[in-house]
C-alpha cells in the first residue's frame, strides 16, 4: 500500500505498459526486440498480480507467488527463446521477421 | 449370423482374402468367387423373401434385426428388407459380378482395384438393407469414398478433375443429407417418445408440417444429386467419362439408384406432407432433366458422355415417377431403377469393350465396327434398343408404368409434364440410332480392320446383363408383383396421410 | 374349344428368330433359308387353318362374328381393370390378316432363298424376317390396344433392321434411321392416345373398347378438349401413329427411302403388311372412330387418306427408280384404304367402306407383293433400280412379264382381277358418303393405271439398252412365289368379302354398282392407253410433257421438297438450334456454375492464404485486433 | 517508467532499448519495494535486471552489430498498431476505472517475509502452492533441457556441415 497512490493509477500504468509491449511486439522487426516487448507484457502482468494481492487481499500470498512464477518462467522463456534465436541466426544470418516466412502456408 | 448382415460381412471377408492373395490371377479368382457367392446369396435372399411372404409374413420389413450401436443418440444397426430392397440387392450383386468380368484385364494395381470395388459394393448393400437413417448415411459414405479412388487412380482422361468434382458434389449432397437427417431426427419425437433414427419408428409419428416443408428439400436434393437431378447432374458426365469401365457400370448401374431409393424410402416416406408440398417444384426439375438430358445427348461425340446424358434423362424419369405419387408410377420408378441399372451397365460394358479395342470413344472416328466385332456390335445394338424402350426389353416396361401412372393425373400441369416425358422417347431414339448408324454401320474404318474378337469374360459379363434385361422385359409381372407387394405401406403413409 | 394352340402362330417365328439369330455363325447359307421357310410354312398352315375354321366353323354365333380370345394372359398389371395383356384375338379382320401376313411372308421367305443368294449375312436376313413375322402376327392378333403398341414398336425395329440390312451402305443407314425415327415420332402420338384412353376408359381391352354400350357410357363421361371429346383427340393421336406406320402425308417421307432395303423386304414390309398396320389399327377401333363426335376422327382419316392417295400418285408419275414408283404407289393405295375406312358408316350396307378397306388391304397385299417381287426379279436380272437401264425385258423374262402384267392390271382396277372388286367398292362407298372424296378417288384410279403402265411399258417394252450381262429369267425359287401371287391376284377378288368382314361383324351382301364400275373401268383403260401411247416405244412425247410442265415437274420429281423441309427442321433447327445450345448450355452454364462454385472457393482461399504470411508480427496483429474486436462486441452486446 | 517503456519499443538502437528495458524493470522493482514486497523486488532485480538483461546483451552482441539501426516497420503498420494499442488502453482503462475495487486498507501491518513465501510455496494446505511450484520446476527443467538440445543439435549439424 503506497500512500497517495490508488490502485487505479497503478493499474493504469501497468495497462499502458502492457499495450506498449503489444505495440512493440507488432511493430518490431527484430526478433530480440520483439522478445523484449514480450518482457514488457509479462512484467505488466506480474505487476497486476502483485498489486491486486497487495491492495485487495493483503493477507494472502497468491499474487506474489505467481509473480515469482512469472519471473521464473520469463527467465526460462528468454533463455530458450534466445537460444532459438541464436540458432536461427546461425541458420539464416538474419533476425528480421520478414526473412522468417517458412511458416507461410 | 443373419442373412442380411452376411451381405456386409462377405465383402469384408473377400477383402481380407484379397489382401492375402498373391498375383493377378489369384486376385481375380478371389474377387470373382467372392462375388459369385454374393450373387448366389442375393438369389437366395429373393427365394427366402418369397418364402417368407408366401408363409404369411406381411410385415413391412422382413429379416429385421436391431442392435444398439450408439446408445446416447439412439443409433441402431437396424436392418431389414422389403421387395424393393431385395431387388436392388440383386441388381447390385449382378452388376458387380459382371463388373468383375469386364475388368478382368485390369493389371494396374489389381488388388487395390478389386478391394475398392468390393468396399463400394458393401457400402451399397449396407445402404439397401439399413432401416436406420444414421447407419444408412454411414453406408452411403462408404459407397462414395471408393468411387473417388477408383476414378482418380484407374480412370482415364482428366481423371483427377472428374474424381474431385464427383466427390465434392456428392459430399456436398451428403452435407445436405445430413442436415435433413438431423432435421428428421430432432423432430422424430413429435408425438412423445425418444428421438430415433429408425425410419419406421419415425414414420409412426407425424413430423410437424412446417418441419417437413423445411427438411424435405434437404433430404430430397441430398439424395437426388446422386440420382443426377437437374441441375446437379454435371458430375455424372465427367465422372462417367473418366471412370474405368467397371466403375462406370457400377456407378450408373447401382450408385445412382441410391438416389431414387433414398428419396422413396426416406424422404417421401417419413415426410409425406413435405413431399406433397414440394412435389410440383421438383417435378419441374425432373422433367427438365428428362428432356434436356436427352437433347444434350444428341450432340455429344464421346460415347460415355452420350450414355451419361442418357442416364440423366432416364433417372429423371425415376424421379418423375416417384413424384407422381401413385402406385403405378412408383412401381414404374422402381422398375426403371432396376432396368436402367442393367441397361446402362450393359451400355458401359460395351463402351468399355469397344474402347479397349479402338482406343477411342469419339463416335465420329469409328465406323463399320459391326463388320469387325459383330458380337460386340450386336450387343451394343441390343443395349441401344433396350435403352430407347423397345418392347421385350426392360426399359419399355418401366417407362410404360411411369407413363400410365403419370397419366392418372388429369390436371393440366401433370398432363404437360407427362407429355414432355413421353416425347423423350423420340429423342432417345434419335441419339441411339445416330450412334449406331455412325459407329457400327457404314464402311469400316481402315485402321480398325483388325480388332480382336470379344473375349469370353466380356461375353459372360454382358450375357448375364442381357439375360436380366430380357427377363424383366418379357416377364414384367413377376418383378412388378414383388414391388407392388412392398408398396402398400408407402401408399398408406404417403397417399393417405 | 381349345384354341390355345394359336399362340404358336406368332411363337414359331419368334423361335426361328432366336434360333437363327443365336446360331448365325454356325448355320450357313441355304440351310438357314430352308429352316426359316419351313418354320414359316408351319405357321402359315396353322394360321390358314385357324382362319378357315374361324370363318366357317366356330366364329359365327347367331349370324354374328364373335370376338374370341383364344388366349389371354396378364402381362403388366396396373389396376384391377387396367392391365396390359398378351393374347390372341380372333375376329374377322384379324382372321383376314392371318391369311395375308403368313402368306406373303411365306412367299417372301421362299423367294429370298433365290434372291438373297450369296449375300453376306444370309442367316441374319432370315432371322430378321422371322422377327418381323413374329411382330406382325403379334400385332394383328393383339387383344388390347397396348399389345398392338408393343408389337407396333417391334415391327418398327424389325423394319429398321431390315432397311439397314446393307449396313455398309450409308444411304441404307440413313434410310433405316429415318424410318425408325419418323415412325417413332408418330408412335409418340399413338402412345399419348393410348394413355389418354387408358385414363378415360380405364381399359385397353378391345372387347370392351368396341362395345357399343361402353362407348355410349364413355361419351357421357368424358370431358371436352378444344370443342372435341377427349376421346376424339386420343383417336386422332392414335391415327397419327397409324399414319406414321402407313406413310400417310406428312409422315410418309420414310417410305420411299425405305426402298434401300432388299427388295423382298420391301415387298413384305413396305408394301403388303407393315404399312397397312395403320389401316388395321383404324379398323380395329372402328366403332370408337365412328361414334365419337359424329366421326370427326373418321373424317380426319378420310381426308388424310384422300390427300395422300392423290399426292403420292402425282409423285409416282415422275420417279425413275422402279422401287420408288412402287413405293409411291403403295402410299397411294394405302391412302385409298384409309379413305375407304373414312367414308364408311356403321352396320350393314352402311359399313361398305369398312369392308372395302379391308378387302382392298387383302387384294393389295397380293398384287403389290407380286409387283415388288417382280421388280426384285428384274433388278436381280439387270442389276439396277433405274428405268433408264431397262427396256424390252419381256423377251428375256416371260414369267416375270406375265405376272407383272397381271399385277399391273389388278392395281389398275381392270376386271376380273382382284383390284377391280375392292376398288370398285371403295368408290361406291365414297360415292354414297362423301362426294369430294369420291372425285379424288376416281381421278386417282386413272392416275394409278397410268403410272403403273408407264412402269410396265418402260420395263418390258421400250427400247433395249445395252445390257452388259444378258438378262435372264429368275430361278425357280423366285418365280414360283410370283406365280402363286399372280394366281391370288387374279382370283382373290371373287371372295365374297362382305360375308366375312363387316363393320358390325354381321355379314351382309354387297352389290357391285355397275355404273360406277363402268366409270372406273373406263378411267383405268384411259390411263393404260395413255401410258401405252407415251411409253410403249421410245418417243420424245414424255420429254415434251416434262418441259411443258416445267417447274411443276421438278417439284414433283423432288417429291415436293418435303424431305428437304424435314431435313431442314431436323438438321438445322433441332440439331443446330436446339440440341447444340442445350449441350453448350449444359457444359458451360450448368456445369460452369458448379465449377464456378469450386473455382470461387479456390480463388477466395488463395486470397485468404496470403494473410497467412508466416510473419509473427502479422499474426500478433490479427490476434490483438481479434481480441479487441471480440471485447468490443461483448462490451456493446452487454451494454446495449 | 512509461516513457522508458515507450523508448524500449521505439528506439532504433537495440542496445539502447535494452537499457531502457532495464530501467523499466528497475521501476517495477521499485514499485514492489514500495508496496513492501521486498523479496519480490529483490527477485525482480536479480533475475530480470541482472540475469535476463545480461542475456539479452550477450545475445545481441553475438548476433548483431550494435550500432546497426533497427529496421522500423511500415508506417501503416505502426499507425495501426498504435491505434490498436490506444484502443486497448482505452478499453482497459475504462474497465478498470469503472470497476469499484474493494480495497482492503486495514490489517496492513504484516510484512511479508521470505519465510512466508517459502512456506507458502512448499505448503499443501489452504494457501499452499506446492503444485504450481512443482509444475514450474518441471517446466524449467524442460526448458533447460530444450535449450541444451537446441544448442547441441545445431552444433552437430555444423560439424556435419564442415
Amino acid at each position: 500500500m503506497i500512500s497517495g497512490i490508488s490502485i487505479y493509477e497503478i493499474l493504469t500504468v501497468s495497462t499502458i505498459i502492457f499495450f506498449i509491449g503489444i505495440y512493440g511486439f507488432v511493430t518490431r522487426k527484430n526478433l530480440i526486440a520483439m522478445l523484449m516487448s514480450v518482457e514488457l507484457i509479462l512484467n505488466s502482468a506480474a505487476l497486476n498480480f502483485v498489486i491486486f494481492n497487495k491492495y485487495l487481499f493483503p493477507n494472502e500470498l497468491g499474487g506474489a507467488i505467481f509473480s515469482i512464477f512469472i519471473i521464473a518462467v520469463a527467465a526460462a522463456e528468454t533463455a530458450l527463446a534466445l537460444a532459438i534465436i541464436i540458432n536461427l541466426y546461425r541458420l539464416i544470418m538474419s533476425l528480421k521477421t520478414d526473412d522468417l516466412e517458412t511458416m507461410k502456408y | 449370423m443373419d442373412i442380411l448382415t452376411l451381405f456386409v460381412v462377405i465383402p469384408v471377408l473377400t477383402v481380407v482374402a484379397l489382401i492375402f492373395s498373391k498375383g493377378i490371377k489369384q486376385h481375380r479368382v478371389v474377387a470373382l468367387i467372392g462375388f459369385i457367392i454374393q450373387t448366389l446369396m442375393s438369389f437366395n435372399l429373393i427365394y427366402q423373401y418369397l418364402q417368407e411372404r408366401a408363409g404369411g409374413n406381411h410385415d413391412v420389413m422382413v429379416f429385421t434385426k436391431d442392435v444398439m450401436w450408439f446408445a446416447p443418440m439412439n443409433i441402431h444397426y437396424a436392418i431389414g428388407v422389403d421387395g424393393i430392397s431385395v431387388l436392388m440387392i440383386l441388381l447390385t450383386s449382378i452388376i458387380v459380378l459382371t463388373g468383375i468380368f469386364i475388368s478382368w484385364k485390369v493389371d494396374d494395381l489389381p488388388k487395390e482395384f478389386f478391394i475398392s470395388l468390393i468396399v463400394l459394393a458393401s457400402g451399397v448393400y449396407g445402404f439397401f438393407i439399413s432401416v436406420d437413417l444414421f447407419t444408412m448415411f454411414v453406408f452411403y459414405e462408404i459407397a462414395v469414398i471408393p468411387m473417388y479412388l477408383l476414378i482418380g487412380i484407374w480412370g482415364s482422361g482428366p481423371r483427377e478433375y472428374a474424381a474431385m468434382k464427383l466427390t465434392i458434389m456428392l459430399m456436398g449432397a451428403s452435407a445436405l443429407l445430413l442436415v435433413g437427417i438431423l432435421g428428421v431426427y430432432f423432430n422424430s419425437n413429435a408425438d412423445g417418445g425418444a428421438l430415433t433414427f429408425n425410419i419406421f419408428e419415425i414414420a409412426k409419428v407425424n413430423i410437424p408440417v412446417d418441419a417437413q416443408k423445411l427438411f424435405f428439400p434437404f433430404l430430397f436434393i441430398g439424395f437426388a444429386v446422386i440420382g443426377a437431378l437437374f441441375p446437379f447432374h454435371t458430375w455424372s458426365p465427367d465422372g462417367h467419362a473418366s471412370a474405368p469401365t467397371a466403375v462406370s457400370m457400377l456407378h450408373a448401374g447401382v450408385l445412382m439408384k441410391l438416389g431414387g431409393y433414398g428419396i422413396f424410402r426416406v424422404a417421401m416416406y417419413v415426410m409425406p406432407a413435405g413431399a406433397h408440398y414440394w412435389a410440383n417444384f421438383f417435378m419441374v426439375l425432373a422433367i427438365i432433366g428428362v428432356f434436356y438430358g436427352a437433347l444434350a445427348a444428341i450432340k455429344q461425340k464421346d460415347l460415355k458422355y452420350i450414355n451419361a446424358y442418357s442416364s440423366v434423362s432416364h433417372l429423371g424419369l425415376v424421379l418423375l415417377g416417384l413424384l407422381m405419387m401413385n402406385e403405378i408410377a412408383w412401381k414404374g420408378a422402381m422398375l426403371q431403377s432396376l432396368s436402367h441399372g442393367f441397361i446402362t451397365a450393359l451400355f458401359f460394358a460395351m463402351i468399355g469393350v469397344i474402347y479397349g479395342r479402338t482406343h477411342t470413344r469419339i463416335v465420329t472416328k469409328m465406323s463399320g465396327l459391326l463388320n469387325v466385332i459383330p458380337v460386340a456390335g450386336a450387343l451394343y445394338v441390343i443395349a441401344g434398343m433396350a435403352n430407347l424402350g423397345l418392347p421385350g426389353f426392360s426399359g419399355f416396361v418401366a417407362e410404360m408404368n411411369i407413363f400410365v401412372g403419370a397419366f392418372q393425373h388429369a390436371d393440366t400441369f401433370h398432363r404437360v409434364i407427362t407429355i414432355i416425358a413421353v416425347s423423350s422417347i423420340v429423342v432417345t431414339a434419335v441419339y441411339i440410332l445416330r450412334v449406331v448408324g455412325m459407329m457400327l454401320m457404314g464402311p469400316t474404318t481402315p485402321e480398325f480392320k483388325n480388332l480382336p474378337k470379344i473375349s469370353w469374360y466380356e461375353k459372360t459379363g454382358t450375357y448375364i446383363l442381357v439375360l436380366f434385361i430380357v427377363l424383366i422385359g418379357v416377364f414384367p409381372l413377376w418383378w412388378g408383383t414383388i414391388i407392388t407387394d412392398s408398396i402398400g405401406p408407402f401408399i398408406e403413409k404417403i397417399l393417405t396421410f | 374349344m381349345d384354341l390355345t394352340y394359336t399362340v404358336l402362330i406368332p411363337l414359331i417365328p419368334l423361335f426361328m428368330f432366336l434360333f437363327l439369330g443365336l446360331n448365325y455363325k454356325r448355320i450357313k447359307e441355304p440351310l438357314s433359308g430352308y429352316i426359316g421357310t419351313a418354320g414359316l410354312l408351319i405357321t402359315a398352315l396353322l394360321s390358314f387353318y385357324t382362319a378357315y375354321r374361324y370363318f366357317f366353323d366356330f366364329g359365327k354365333v347367331d349370324e354374328v362374328y364373335q370376338k374370341i380370345y383364344a388366349f389371354n394372359t396378364v402381362w403388366i398389371h396396373f389396376t384391377e381393370s387396367l392391365h396390359i395383356d398378351m393374347g390372341v384375338l380372333l375376329d374377322p379382320i384379324s382372321a383376314v390378316m392371318l391369311i395375308v401376313v403368313p402368306l406373303i411372308s411365306l412367299m417372301v421367305h421362299f423367294y429370298s432363298i433365290g434372291y438373297m443368294h450369296k449375300e453376306p449375312g444370309f442367316t441374319r436376313f432370315y432371322a430378321y424376317l422371322s422377327l418381323f413375322t413374329f411382330s406382325m402376327l403379334g400385332l394383328v392378333l393383339a387383344t388390347n390396344l397396348f399389345q398392338i403398341y408393343i408389337f407396333w414398336e417391334l415391327v418398327g425395329v424389325s423394319s429398321y433392321l431390315l432397311i439397314g440390312y446393307y449396313y455398309e451402305k450409308p444411304s441404307a443407314i440413313l434410310a433405316a434411321k429415318k424410318a425408325f425415327i419418323v415412325t417413332r415420332f408418330a408412335d409418340f402420338g399413338f402412345l399419348l392416345g393410348i394413355l389418354m384412353i387408358s385414363y378415360y376408359a380405364q381399359t385397353f381391352d378391345f372387347k370392351i373398347l368396341n362395345d357399343l354400350d361402353f362407348i355410349n357410357n364413355l361419351k357421357m363421361q368424358t370431358g371436352i378438349f378444344m370443342g372435341l371429346s377427349v376421346i376424339t383427340v386420343a383417336l386422332v393421336l392414335i391415327f397419327i401413329g397409324g399414319a406414321g406406320k402407313s406413310a400417310m402425308f406428312p409422315l410418309h417421307i420414310w417410305l420411299p427411302d425405305a426402298m434401300e432395303g432388299p427388295t423382298p423386304v420391301s415387298a413384305l414390309i413396305h408394301a403388303a403388311t407393315m404399312v397397312v398396320a395403320g389401316v388395321y389399327l383404324v379398323a380395329r377401333l372402328f366403332p370408337m372412330f365412328y361414334f365419337f363426335d359424329d366421326g370427326f376422327a373418321l373424317h380426319v382419316v378420310a381426308w388424310t387418306g384422300a390427300f395422300t392417295t392423290f399426292f403420292a400418285a402425282i409423285i409416282a408419275f415422275t420417279q425413275y427408280d422402279i422401287k420408288r414408283v412402287l413405293a409411291f404407289s403403295t402410299m397411294s393405295q394405302i391412302g385409298y384404304m384409309m379413305l375407304a375406312l373414312g367414308v364408311s358408316g356403321y352396320g350393314g350396307h352402311e359399313g361398305l367402306g369398312f369392308m372395302a378397306g379391308i378387302f382392298h388391304l387383302f387384294t393389295h397385299a397380293m398384287f403389290k407383293a407380286l409387283l415388288f417381287l417382280g421388280a426384285g426379279a428384274i433388278i436381280h436380272a439387270v442389276h439396277s433400280n433405274y428405268m433408264q437401264d431397262m427396256g424390252g425385258l419381256r423377251k428375256y423374262m416371260p414369267i416375270t412379264h406375265i405376272t407383272f402384267l397381271i399385277a399391273a392390271l389388278a392395281i389398275s382396277g381392270i376386271p376380273p382381277f382382284a383390284g377391280f372388286f375392292s376398288k370398285d367398292e371403295i368408290l361406291a362407298a365414297a360415292f354414297e358418303h362423301n362426294f369430294p372424296v369420291f372425285v379424288i378417288g376416281y381421278i386417282v384410279a386413272g392416275m394409278t393405271a397410268f403410272y403403273m403402265f408407264r412402269l410396265y411399258f418402260r420395263i418390258f417394252w421400250w427400247n433395249e439398252p445395252d445390257y452388259k450381262h444378258k438378262p435372264h429369267e429368275a430361278p425357280k425359287t423366285m418365280t414360283i412365289p410370283l406365280l402363286i401371287l399372280a394366281f391370288m391376284s387374279i382370283f382373290s377378288g371373287f371372295i365374297p368379302f362382305s360375308k366375312l368382314v363387316s363393320s358390325d361383324n354381321v355379314p351382309f351382301t354387297a352389290h357391285i354398282n355397275w355404273t360406277l364400275a363402268g366409270l372406273s373401268i373406263g378411267i383405268g383403260v384411259i390411263g393404260i392407253l395413255a401410258a401405252m401411247l407415251f411409253y410403249k416405244k421410245e418417243k420424245d412425247l414424255s420429254e415434251r410433257f416434262r418441259y411443258a410442265f416445267g417447274d411443276f415437274y421438278k417439284w414433283t420429281y423432288n417429291k415436293f421438297y418435303i424431305d428437304d423441309i424435314y431435313f431442314f427442321v431436323t438438321k438445322t433447327i433441332i440439331f443446330k438450334y436446339i440440341s447444340s445450345p442445350f449441350a453448350w448450355f449444359d457444359r458451360h452454364i450448368v456445369d460452369g456454375t458448379m465449377n464456378g462454385i469450386g473455382n470461387g472457393t479456390v480463388w477466395i482461399s488463395t486470397k485468404i492464404k496470403k494473410l497467412q504470411s508466416g510473419r509473427i508480427h502479422d499474426y500478433a496483429m490479427f490476434f490483438v485486433s481479434g481480441v479487441l474486436i471480440i471485447i468490443l462486441i461483448v462490451w456493446f452486446s452487454i451494454n446495449y | 517508467m512509461i516513457v522508458f517503456a515507450a523508448m524500449t519499443v521505439s528506439n532504433k538502437n537495440i542496445m539502447r532499448s535494452i537499457i531502457y528495458l532495464l530501467f523499466v524493470l528497475i521501476g517495477m522493482a521499485a514499485i514492489y519495494f514500495m508496496i513492501e514486497f521486498y523479496f519480490l523486488g529483490a527477485v525482480q532485480l536479480t533475475v530480470y535486471a541482472g540475469g535476463i538483461i545480461v542475456l539479452y546483451v550477450n545475445s545481441v552482441m553475438l548476433v548483431e552489430k550494435i550500432n546497426n539501426p533497427l529496421p522500423s516497420a511500415a508506417l501503416w503498420r505502426r499507425l495501426l498498431a498504435g491505434f490498436l494499442s490506444a484502443l486497448g488502453i482505452a478499453l482497459t482503462l475504462i474497465a478498470v476505472w469503472s470497476y469499484d475495487f474493494s480495497v482492503v486498507t486495514e490489517n496492513q501491518a504484516k510484512e511479508i517475509s521470505i519465510e512466508d513465501i517459502g512456506v507458502a510455496l512448499l505448503g499443501y494446505g489452504d494457501h499452499g502452492y506446492i503444485l504450481p511450484f512443482e509444475v514450474i520446476s518441471v517446466l524449467l527443467l524442460a526448458a533447460m533441457v530444450g535449450a541444451i538440445v537446441i544448442a547441441k543439435t545445431n552444433k552437430q549439424k555444423e560439424i556435419a556441415n564442415k
